[in-house]
Parts: structure tokens; sequence; C-alpha cells
């Protein structure tokens, strides 16, 4: 009985002193914190991609409670978690449109020439620093993955030596924008389906030279399409995604166009295509080998 | 720092820095130089200097002289364009680009007739001229380092004025293998050299004029130091050591200053000008002649017959190979420059710039391929490394995208001079990945 | 009890080191050394925690459970060991983590979630425990969690700068991560099992 | 290629390679680095194959055949090109690793360090250049703490064998027989001095100097190792500093203990020419993948292999320390790196 006693006694009186030193402590050392920035950045999404302009979601989430940004500066969450961020602090949420990333050029290893051997570091930055790299192209995609190691979210993947963006994985905040050195990458709105996939100003039977998908300027689609879906400039055509009141081309547009080169086409045939031309390069590599 | 103070002992060599066991000299050097004859076509890029690209003031159709203006300069780190030969303007458009990008150029269809202009400037007697028109002077003959940089001449020349000059350094170290343009000017044309240095001297207002030589060039030393004296230039021959003609190492080994991390050479009151920089300078004061020709080495073990020519700027570099003779196999590099820092082409029409010091091709046997292997962490780059960096584990650092780790490792100090390249035995590709690094970082600090 | 004071900091720091001989404390050995900085930070906390735990556990055993008199009964709290040191070691993790807090917020943040788990961490618990085991005296006691936490904090710096470097390197996929992080901690203590037999 | 009228030939450019500059390079390469210091080697594998006979010629292939078919496996199962194995560096682990056994090692110990070596001390860390630590001395160590038996099975050479008074079932090596006395407790320090002297006369000194000794395969003649070593530095090969500061901290450490307390140690001259200390400081130490970059980095390196080797020579239960101290070191390197990381031309401190 006694011991019970006692030891109830010491464990009291130790807890009761360690006690009070950690609240004098908490006391002195006090730091003033917003609980609201942690609130927010419970709700954020955590991928410190910095499409938003931050460094990294706590930063964002500071500037948010700070009202510097709305919420919806954050490309990467859906509506409903900005609604939520909104709601919790009790502001406006701003409206928002998703965009998502384009490689605007299709010309994989199998369609735009390789016109010299190139040596040295893998990385489409640091090879076009030599000579331009090696495409024969000089407007076409190195096809060495540099956006593609950038993406936070794994949106982009390399096919046959083309960086393809996959739009329902894009989030469109933006990091391969910024990264690639031939500045194909572009964001567009998520509805945006048909694209040109060529963005060389140079005239038709120079790009025809180098690649066989090229944008020849033949200004089919421009005829096809509604008042003000394309844009030209030069000899270059392409997409107009400041929608205007004729909305932005669909694959109707794709049918009538006719496309000489196929380089007007859809995300998803876009897809199709490059997969199909990686099957084929690898049968051939393989009749190669026999 | 007077100019009256004595100069502390001269080191003559820097710390680091290798010594290529086949420097390719002997093709060329004892050639002399051949003036290339008028070809029919010359494609004139029109940015040729660091800085702001010149506005054209021709158009497509215009009959121009030699000598006559193609671009004027477009601000004051810019410097005006000239027709290297009379004739027509057949187009302007894109052009191959040193670097290999399209770069945008003025295609000149000579006539044959080589006409000089009727507005061609005056001779100036720089002795008497005043240094503000001295300056004015290197300004309108269009003249940019011509050692590579294609720095602006006239921007060097007018420093600021809270940095004291008290030293005109002349680069005659030519350390880069193969070339030999610089050593046949100094053999050839002393005096435009020297002529030059005092040019520069006067419109600084400097007394002290130092030429560093590399001592594999005794007879360029000798030649220059008959005449020296008429023109209070001191000749200093240094080590033969890669980079010794690097600004800051050149600084050091002929004054013992060190420029600070991340300075310029006026930091340590020096300015340091090519000797070919030096020789158009005199054209351009004493016989009112703009860059529009300079001697470029065209040399490489697969040409019949290398050597050194005069070329007029804008001349495509398949013209020059026709010129050496052609080639007796297949090159498989063609490099603008020197074999350390020169840039790889990717096609002969590429044309010869301001800068072109060297057209250098070389055969397959002679190329070692790049490998991204590891790191052995040797450290024969960091014994290499003129600017004492640690390229290895700079490298590795890049590699894995770690650009601000790399910058706190001061990788901006990086001259890419390729000592470290030249050196690695796993052949990693040092210098591409520090410059990737420099413009990531730049590319950082501008957002 | 005689100490002898050299074999003992010795014998703590390198030949029975907490993490690398003992294998105790892994989880901020493993969870912190990814970067030098705050394996310096976690090596400081833990020293500063381990000896300040290893004294007020000397005291307490010596003065609380081996021979407490209240109102002149007597009772043997042998058995209120762990739980006792367990109260007082996470009394001041708290105080630590507070003042951390307040100067200096990266390190706080740094360490996250490692540094209220010293509470539970083993190294610290074992310290005052080894103490209490073979009846060391206070002083003693007080030295050898310092320079427990001395090894550990060793330990840590080596292991981080290692870290770092393994980084930078071109781990095969199926070992990276904290694969490779132990196979280097399991190389790391065979080199410290050359020191065996110093003391 | 095309001709024109001048009968000149021009070059097509169809296949220029683009590549960043330098665009020549020394004439170095890993593999020749690597062969040549399996080269400086060769006389120190002689002079063990000579002492021990030919099972010592067979440690030394089976071990060297293990490590490259370890780096062969191991690209097989990761499907990738076998062509890094021209680089030599399996076949110089295997050989430093089989300097470093003893040399009646059974086969299936050679086997199982070879794989260890390559599999444990490098390949895991991504191949050459990658391993923290030196492959041969991760299995050697490994080897010598899981089977201390194996590892420590000496044999005496052909010559001692051919003595009459030799007796084999308390055969030793030097190191072994001065580190038995840590063990035995006698207070009476005259014992120890008496069987130091024993081990230290000119006699036993001309033994060691030549390989006459009982040792690991590699480790018994200081003739060859010296040749080799030296060789390497004058190639600059590998950094001088390393085996010259390793090798005098432990002269100076061990002479210095020995000068104060004859009784704890053997001379300090015993300390340099037994054991793996010229193996270790001219061959293992100066592996340019686990050793410092910069020169003073070097300089802290060594000397902190020359005294944890004499530490753990002088109190440590193991007789001999050069393998620990140098993997201990090897862990160091990353600090002593950024500790002596060089400034660059023209530094100025930044003003705080």
């Amino acid at each position: 009985m006694n011991t019970i006693l006692i030891a109830a006694l010491v464990c009291g009186v130790i807890a009761l002193v360690s006690g009070l030193v950690i609240g004098v402590a908490s006391k002195l050392f006090a730091v003033p914190s917003d609980p609201r920035v942690d609130l927010v950045i419970g709700l954020l999404p955590g991928a410190n991609c910095g499409g938003c302009g931050k460094a990294g979601c706590a930063d964002f989430a500071k500037s948010v409670v700070a009202g510097e940004n709305p919420p919806n500066k954050c490309p990467v969450s859906s509506a409903e978690q900005i609604s939520a961020i909104a709601h919790a602090l009790g502001i406006e949420a701003g409206s928002s449109f998703k965009q998502v990333a384009v490689v605007l050029c299709g010309g994989d290893l199998n369609q735009a020439r390789q016109h010299t051997l190139y040596n040295g570091v893998y990385d489409c930055v640091s090879a076009a620093m030599v000579a331009g790299g090696p495409k024969s192209c000089s407007y076409g995609c190195f096809g060495m993955g540099s956006c593609a190691r950038s993406c936070p979210f794994g949106a982009i993947e390399i096919i046959n030596n083309l960086a393809v963006v996959h739009p329902e994985v894009c989030v469109g905040c933006g990091t391969c924008v910024a990264t690639c050195p031939r500045h194909l990458i572009k964001l567009v709105p998520a509805e945006a389906k048909v694209h040109i996939f060529c963005s060389s100003p140079l005239k038709g039977p120079e790009k025809k030279k180098v690649c066989s998908v090229p944008c020849l300027g033949c200004r089919k689609c421009v005829k096809a399409g509604a008042e003000g879906q394309f844009t030209v400039e030069g000899v270059k055509v392409s997409v107009n995604y400041d929608t205007g009141e004729n909305g932005l081309p669909g694959e109707d547009v794709v049918a009538a166009a006719g496309c000489p080169t196929g380089c007007l086409m859809t995300v998803a045939k876009h897809l199709e295509t490059e997969y199909a031309e990686l099957a084929e390069a690898k049968k051939e590599t393989e009749n190669g080998r026999k | 720092m007077a100019a009256n103070k004595p100069i502390p002992p001269k080191p003559l060599s820097f710390p680091g820095g290798i010594h290529p066991a086949k420097d390719g000299k002997s093709l060329t050097e004892k050639k002399a130089v051949v003036a290339a004859p008028l070809f029919d076509r010359y494609v004139v890029q029109i940015s040729q200097n660091v800085g702001a690209p010149p506005k054209l003031v021709v158009k497509v159709g215009d009959a121009v002289k030699k000598g006559d203006l193609l671009a004027e300069a477009s601000g004051f780190v810019s410097v005006p364009l000239h027709a290297p030969t009379s004739g027509v303007i057949s187009a302007v458009g894109d052009a191959p680009g040193p670097m290999g990008t399209l770069v945008p150029a003025v295609y000149l269809d000579a006539d044959g007739r080589d006409e000089w202009t009727a507005n061609r400037m005056a001779p100036l007697d720089w002795r008497t001229a005043e240094p503000a028109e001295l300056k004015n002077r290197v300004r309108d003959a269009g003249i940019v380092g011509m050692g590579g940089a294609a720095f602006p001449t006239h921007v060097k020349l007018s420093p600021p004025p809270d940095k004291k000059i008290d030293t005109v350094i002349l680069n005659g170290a030519e350390c880069e293998p193969y070339l030999t343009a610089d050593h046949r000017l100094m053999l050839e044309q002393p005096e435009k050299v020297l002529v030059g240095a005092a040019v520069m001297a006067r419109a600084l207002g400097v007394e002290n004029i130092f030429i560093g030589v590399e001592k594999n060039k005794p007879d360029a030393i000798d030649k220059l130091n008959e005449l020296a004296g008429k023109y209070g230039v001191k000749v200093v021959g240094l080590k033969v050591q890669y980079p010794q003609g690097s600004e800051k190492q050149l600084i050091y080994a002929l004054t013992g200053r060190c420029v600070p991390e991340g300075g310029l050479p006026m930091d340590a009151g020096c300015v340091v000008q090519n000797v070919a920089t030096a020789a158009a300078v005199c054209d351009a004061v004493e016989s009112g002649v703009p860059l529009i020709e300079r001697i470029t080495t065209v040399t490489g073990t697969p040409l019949a017959a290398p050597g050194n020519f005069l070329v007029r700027i804008g001349t495509p570099v398949i013209r020059l190979v026709e010129l050496a003779g052609g080639v007796t196999e297949e090159p498989r590099k063609l490099i603008l420059g020197g074999p350390m820092m020169g840039f790889a082409q990717r096609s002969f029409e590429v044309p010869v710039a301001k800068n072109s010091s060297g057209v250098l091709l070389l055969a397959a046997s002679e190329i070692v391929q790049y490998d991204s292997a590891g790191c052995m962490r040797c450290g024969m780059c960091l014994r290499g490394c003129p600017m004492h960096l640690s390229p290895g584990p700079l490298s590795m650092l890049i590699e894995n995208e770690k650009f601000d780790l790399a910058a706190q490792n001061h990788v901006m100090d990086c001259l890419e001079c390729g000592a470290c390249a030249y050196a690695c035995p796993a052949h990693r590709p040092l210098v591409q990945h520090m410059r990737r690094a420099k413009a990531e970082i730049r590319k950082r600090a501008k957002k | 009890m005689e100490t002898n004071y050299l074999e003992l900091t010795i014998g703590a720091v390198l030949v029975y080191n907490f993490v690398l001989s003992r294998f105790l404390g892994i989880c901020p050995f493993l969870g912190v050394s990814k970067r030098l900085d705050t394996a310096l930070g976690m090596g400081g906390a833990v020293v500063f925690v381990m000896t300040i735990a290893s004294c007020a556990t000397a005291l307490i055993y010596r003065y609380v459970t081996t021979s407490v008199k209240i109102f002149g009964y007597a009772a043997d709290l042998g058995f209120l060991q762990i739980t006792l040191f367990i109260l007082v070691i996470a009394a001041l993790v708290q105080i630590v983590e507070v003042i951390l807090q307040k100067f200096s917020p990266p390190l706080y943040k740094a360490l996250g979630i490692y540094l209220p788990l010293i509470t539970t961490n083993c190294a610290v618990m074992g310290a005052a425990t080894i103490n209490a085991g073979i009846d060391r005296g206070v002083w003693p006691a007080t030295l050898f969690g310092m320079f427990s936490g001395v090894g550990f904090a060793l330990a840590l710096l080596i292991f981080s700068g290692l870290r770092e470097r393994l980084e930078l390197s071109q781990i095969p996929r199926p070992f990276q991560g904290m694969a490779i992080a132990l196979i280097t901690a399991g190389i790391l203590s065979m080199a410290f099992l050359g020191f065996s037999g110093i003391c | 290629m095309s001709e024109n009228c001048n009968n000149v030939k021009l070059p097509s450019g169809d296949e220029l390679i683009l590549s960043s500059s330098p665009h020549i390079h020394d004439n170095q390469s890993v593999r020749k680095i690597m062969l040549k210091v399996i080269v400086a080697l060769l006389p120190a594998a002689a002079a063990g194959v000579f002492f021990f006979g030919l099972p010592a010629a067979g440690v030394i292939l089976l071990t060297l055949a293990s490590c490259v078919a370890a780096e062969a496996i191991w690209f097989f199962l990761a499907k990738r090109p076998l062509s890094p194995l021209g680089d030599c560096s399996a076949a110089l682990t295997g050989l430093i690793l089989a300097l470093n056994l003893p040399p009646a090692t059974p086969w299936w110990v050679c086997v199982l360090g070879g794989f260890l070596a390559i599999w444990v001390g490098k390949q895991v860390f991504g191949g050459l250049g990658h391993n923290p630590f030196n492959p041969a001395l991760v299995a050697r160590v490994a080897l010598l703490i899981a089977l201390p038996a194996a590892l420590t099975t000496w044999t005496p050479t052909g010559i001692e064998a051919a003595d009459s008074e030799f007796e084999l079932s308390t055969y030793a090596t030097p190191l072994g027989k001065a580190a038995m006395l840590k063990t035995t407790a006698t207070p009476h320090g005259s014992a120890h001095g008496d069987i130091y002297a024993e081990l230290a006369t000119d006699d036993a000194y001309w033994n060691y100097f030549i390989g006459n000794r009982g040792g690991s395969l590699g480790e018994t003649s200081c003739l060859a190792l010296l040749i080799g070593g030296i060789a390497l530095m004058l190639m600059k090969l590998i950094k001088w500093q390393i085996p010259l500061v390793f090798i005098a901290t432990v002269g100076v450490f061990s002479g210095a203990v020995h000068f104060f307390a004859p009784a704890m140690t053997p001379p300090a001259l015993f300390h340099l020419m037994t054991g793996g200390l010229l193996l270790g400081a001219f061959f293992m130490a100066t592996d340019m993948v686990t050793s410092p970059m910069t020169t003073w980095g070097c300089v802290i390196f060594a000397f902190g292999c020359g005294v944890i080797t004499c530490v753990i020579r002088i109190w440590g239960s193991y007789p001999e320390g050069v393998s620990f101290s140098i993997l201990f070191m090897n862990a160091l390197v990353p600090l002593i790196d950024r500790m002596c990381q060089l400034r660059p031309f023209g530094y100025v401190r930044k003003k705080a």
C-alpha cells in the first residue's frame, strides 16, 4: 500500500515540476504563429512545384493568408480544393480555368532528320548550347527529356525522342515551359484538343528538307476553320488559344482541313501515332539485329 | 595604383593549368600569311559583338562598296558592321551562325571590283589625336576583341571613372593549341601590333604597356623586342602553359595582381587586348580601314595544305578549306576557334566572323568521345583548373541539377577554358556541364 | 567506484558508439542525416538532451528509485524506473523543442517529427538504463551521457556527409533511398568495429 | 567527299560530330590508369607467390576472376552493356583483395570476397566512382569480421617452413606475435620488452624487408611494395602526400609510444615494415575514388589513417588496423573534402 502511495506521490511531484518548467519555457520562448497558415498548407496539394510563382506550398500559403495571392493562383488544386481554402479563410476564391501544357513539335526520331552526331551531356539545355544540338530542324524538340525530368507530376513522356504531354496528368504548373530551350511548350486551355504540332517559322520547302511532318503553311486549316480559330504569322500558322466567339477548333476542323502533312491533329491522335511510330522503330531495330 | 609604383615581381606563370602534349602548332607556324582571293559571295552575320546587335541599314538589292556601313551601332555596347567588299546585297536572312543556330545575316554578292567606299575614314595621327577621338575611331571601325570574346574594344577603352587603369596588356600568348594566326601577325607585322598598343595606351592615358608572349614563339619575341623600345612597350616571354592567354591568368603572370572574384581586369587596374585587335586598331587609326578582314589559321591534319590566311569577314569556311588545298580524308569535326575553347560547327557553310581566330578540322582518329560515366574523383581537374574550382564535384552537382549548390561552389567563376575536361581520364563533358549551370544560374538570377 | 574517464569517453564515442556498435537510435540516424546542417543541429540537440537526461535520470536513480524515504516509509521503486526516465526525458525534449522553435525556426522545420521523437529515442533511454544498470555515479553518468551524445553526433555527421555524396551518385533504383543508407551504415559500423578492444 | 573543278577534295560535312569544347584530350583514360596500378602491384603479387608457393597464385587468380565475374553478372542482371568491364577496375579490386588475403584462403572465401567487394562495395552505390568505400577493403573487413578463422590462418613462407625449429601449431605473423602480448595482462613489462626485441632484430628486419615472414599474400615483401608504390608516385598516378604522411604518422606515433613505454609496443621500424602498412599506404588509401581530392585533404586523410592504425595496433583487440583505419577515413572523406575546398583564384572573403 505504501509503495503504491509513494510511487504515485513521486510520479506526481516529478510530473508537476516538469510541467511547470515546460509551461514557463513555452511562455518565455513563445513564437507567434498564424494557425491559418498551417490550415492552408494542409489544404494545398503539397507538390511544391512552384507553379504559383512562390517557393513551395508553405510560402504560397503564407501569401494567401496575407492576402497577396488569391487561392486560385495555385494551378494544381482542383476547383473544390480552392473553394475549400477560400471557405476556410472566408475569402473570395477567384475564378480560374484549367490549363495544360502541350509540346508544339511532332518530329520524332523517324520523322525529323538528325543532322549531326551529338556527343555530350544527354540533356536538352546542354545540347542546345553545343551548336544547336543534333536535330536538323533548328526549331524542333530535342527529345532528351529536360522537360520530362523537370515535371513534378510526371506528365511528360519521351516517345521516340519526342516529348509528349499527357493532358490528363498535366496540371498546368508551367515548370516545363520555362525549361524547354526551344520554347516549344505552351500552356493552353484544357478544352483545346486540336493543335498544330510545329513551331518552325521557316518556309515550307526548307522545313520539308528536315522533317516529314512540318506545317507547310498551306492554310487549309485556316480556310476549314471558323473565323479567328487560327492565327497566321508569316508562314507559321498556329491555333488561336485566346478563344474568340467561335471557340477552339474541334475534330471537325481537322477532318475538314485535310492537313497534307498531318501536323494538325488532336492530342489523342498525336499520342496514338507516336506510340505506333515507337513500335515500328522497335520492330525495325529488332529486324536489323536479326 | 600609380604607374610609377614598382610592380611586384612577375610570376610569368599562374597556378594550375595544363600543358597539352600535342600543340599542333607545327602544322602552320612556319606558314606565312597568304591573302585570300576574292570570292563571289560573303555571308556577314549581323551580330558579331557581345552586347546589343547592330541595326541593319541596307536592304536587299542595295549596291555597296568595300567599307560601306551594313549596320550601325545600336547602343554603347555595340559596334557597326562594314561591307567586306563591293557588290550587291542579294538577301537578308538566316544563315548558320557560329553557335550552330540560325542567325540573321547579310548575303553579299561580290562584283569582283573590290572598290573602296567614298566615305572612307580619314587617317588620324595617333600621337596628337585626342583620346576621345581615338575611342570613337575604334568604335566606328567596328573593332571587337578578336581573340574570341568579341567584346567591343571601345567599351574596354572607356572604363568607368572610379576604376584607375595603369596598365595596358596585349595578349600575344596564343596558348590555344593549333592556332598560329597571332604568332604570324607578331612576326610579320610587329609594327602594327606595337602602334595599336600605343594607340590604346594613349586612349586610356596609360604609359605602362606589356605584351605577353609565350616562350614557344622566340622569333616573335625577338622581332617585337627590336621595335618595342620606340613605342615604350615591354615584351615579356611567358611560360608555356594553357590557359596563359586568359585575361585573369595573364594579368597575374605579368603583374602579379589578382582580379577579384567576379571582377573584371579593370578591377586590377589593367586592360587586356588581343594582339590582333591591336593590329586592327592600328589599321583603323593610321589608314582608316574598318575591321573587314583578319588573319585566320586554317589547320588540321585532314587538310592538304594548312596555313594562315588573310580573309574577309563573312567568307564561308568551305572556301577556306578549298584554299587550304582541300581535305585528304573526311574530317569528323569542324571547329571555329581553337581546339580548347572553339565551337564545333554543324556545317561548312558557316562564315568567318570577327572573332574567328582559327578554323580547325579534326579527323576521326583525333577525336576522343565524351562519356558520361562516373567521376573517378582523381582530382586531375582540380589540378588543371586555373581558377582553382573543383570541376569534378561541380559536374556531379550539375548532373543532379543542384544549381544553387553549384553557384555556392563558385561555378560562375569558370572560364570554360577546358583544362578540366582535357585532363579528365573519364572523358566527362565537364565544360558542357559548367556552361549549362552558368546559363541556368543566370536565368534564375534574372527572375 | 573508481572511473577511468579517458576510457569512459573514448568508449562512449568510438568503441561502444551508440549508433554503430549498440545500434540504438537508428531512427533519427537515418531520418535526419540527409543534409549536413540538419545533422549538426540534430547532433547538438541529442548531445544536449542526452547530457541533461543522463544527469537527471542518474539523480532519480540514486535518490528516488533506490532510496526514497517519505514520512519514514521506505519503498523500492525499481519498477518505476522506466516510467520516471521517460517522464523526465519527454519533458526535456519538450523544452528543447520550444527553445529551437524560438531561436532556429529553419532547423526546427528541418528536424520535423524527429525532434519530438527524441523522447522515445532508445539512445537517450539506453544511456539512462546503462547508467542505472552498472550503478554509475551521477557525475560519470552525466559524462557518459554527454559523450554518448557526442558519439551519436559524430556518427550522424559522418553519415550525413556520406549521404550527401550518395545523393549525387547514380544508385541503381532498387537500392535508392533507405536501402543504400542502411548498406552504408552497415559498412560504417564495420569500420567502427576496428576500435573494439581499445577499452 | 566531293571534288570541284580544281581537283580539290572538299568535305561533305555530313558526319560532323557536335560536342562541347575542348575538342582535344590528354592521352589518359581510366583503363590506362587501372592497368598501370595493376602492373605496379605485380611485384608484390610475384613476391607473394614466390614465398607462399602455388596456393597463393591460386588465391590471386580465383579472387581476380570472381571479381570480374561478379561485375559481369551484375551488368547482366541489370541489363546493361558489359563495356564498363573494359576499364579493368574490377580486376584491380580483385588483385588488391587477393593481396589482402592469407595465402591459404579457402576457395569459397575468395569467391565470396570477390562478390562482396564488387556488389556490396561498389555496384550498389552506382559503380565505379560512386563508391564511398574502397571495395576491396569492404570485402576484406567483412570477411575478417564474419570469418575470423579463415582470415587469420597464416601459413609460413617456404623458407621458414624449411627451418628445422619450425612449429606450425603456434605460427603467427610478426604483428600477431606482438598482439598476443596485449591480451596477456602480465604486469612485468620486461617480459614484453624481450619478445619485442626478438621481433626487432636486424635479421628479422631483413626478413620483413625481402618478405620472408607470414602475413597476407601481398604484404610480405616491403621491397616489392616499395618498387610498385614509388613507380606510381613517379608516374603521378597516386597523390604522393597520402603514402608519405600515412607512413610518417605511423612511424612517429608508434616511435613515440615505444620511446615512452617500451613495454607497450615494438619500435617504429617494426610497425613500418610489418603488417599491411605499405600495401595500404601505397595502394589502398590512395584509391582515387575514396580519397580526398585536395592536397590538404589528402594530408588530413593520411594523418587520420596513420593515427587510427597505431591506436588499433597498440590498444585494440585486432592485431592489424590498416584496413579498419582506411575504411574509417573513407567515411570521413566527404567531410574532409568539404573542409578543404579550394578557394577560387582571386577569391575575396565576403564582408559580413
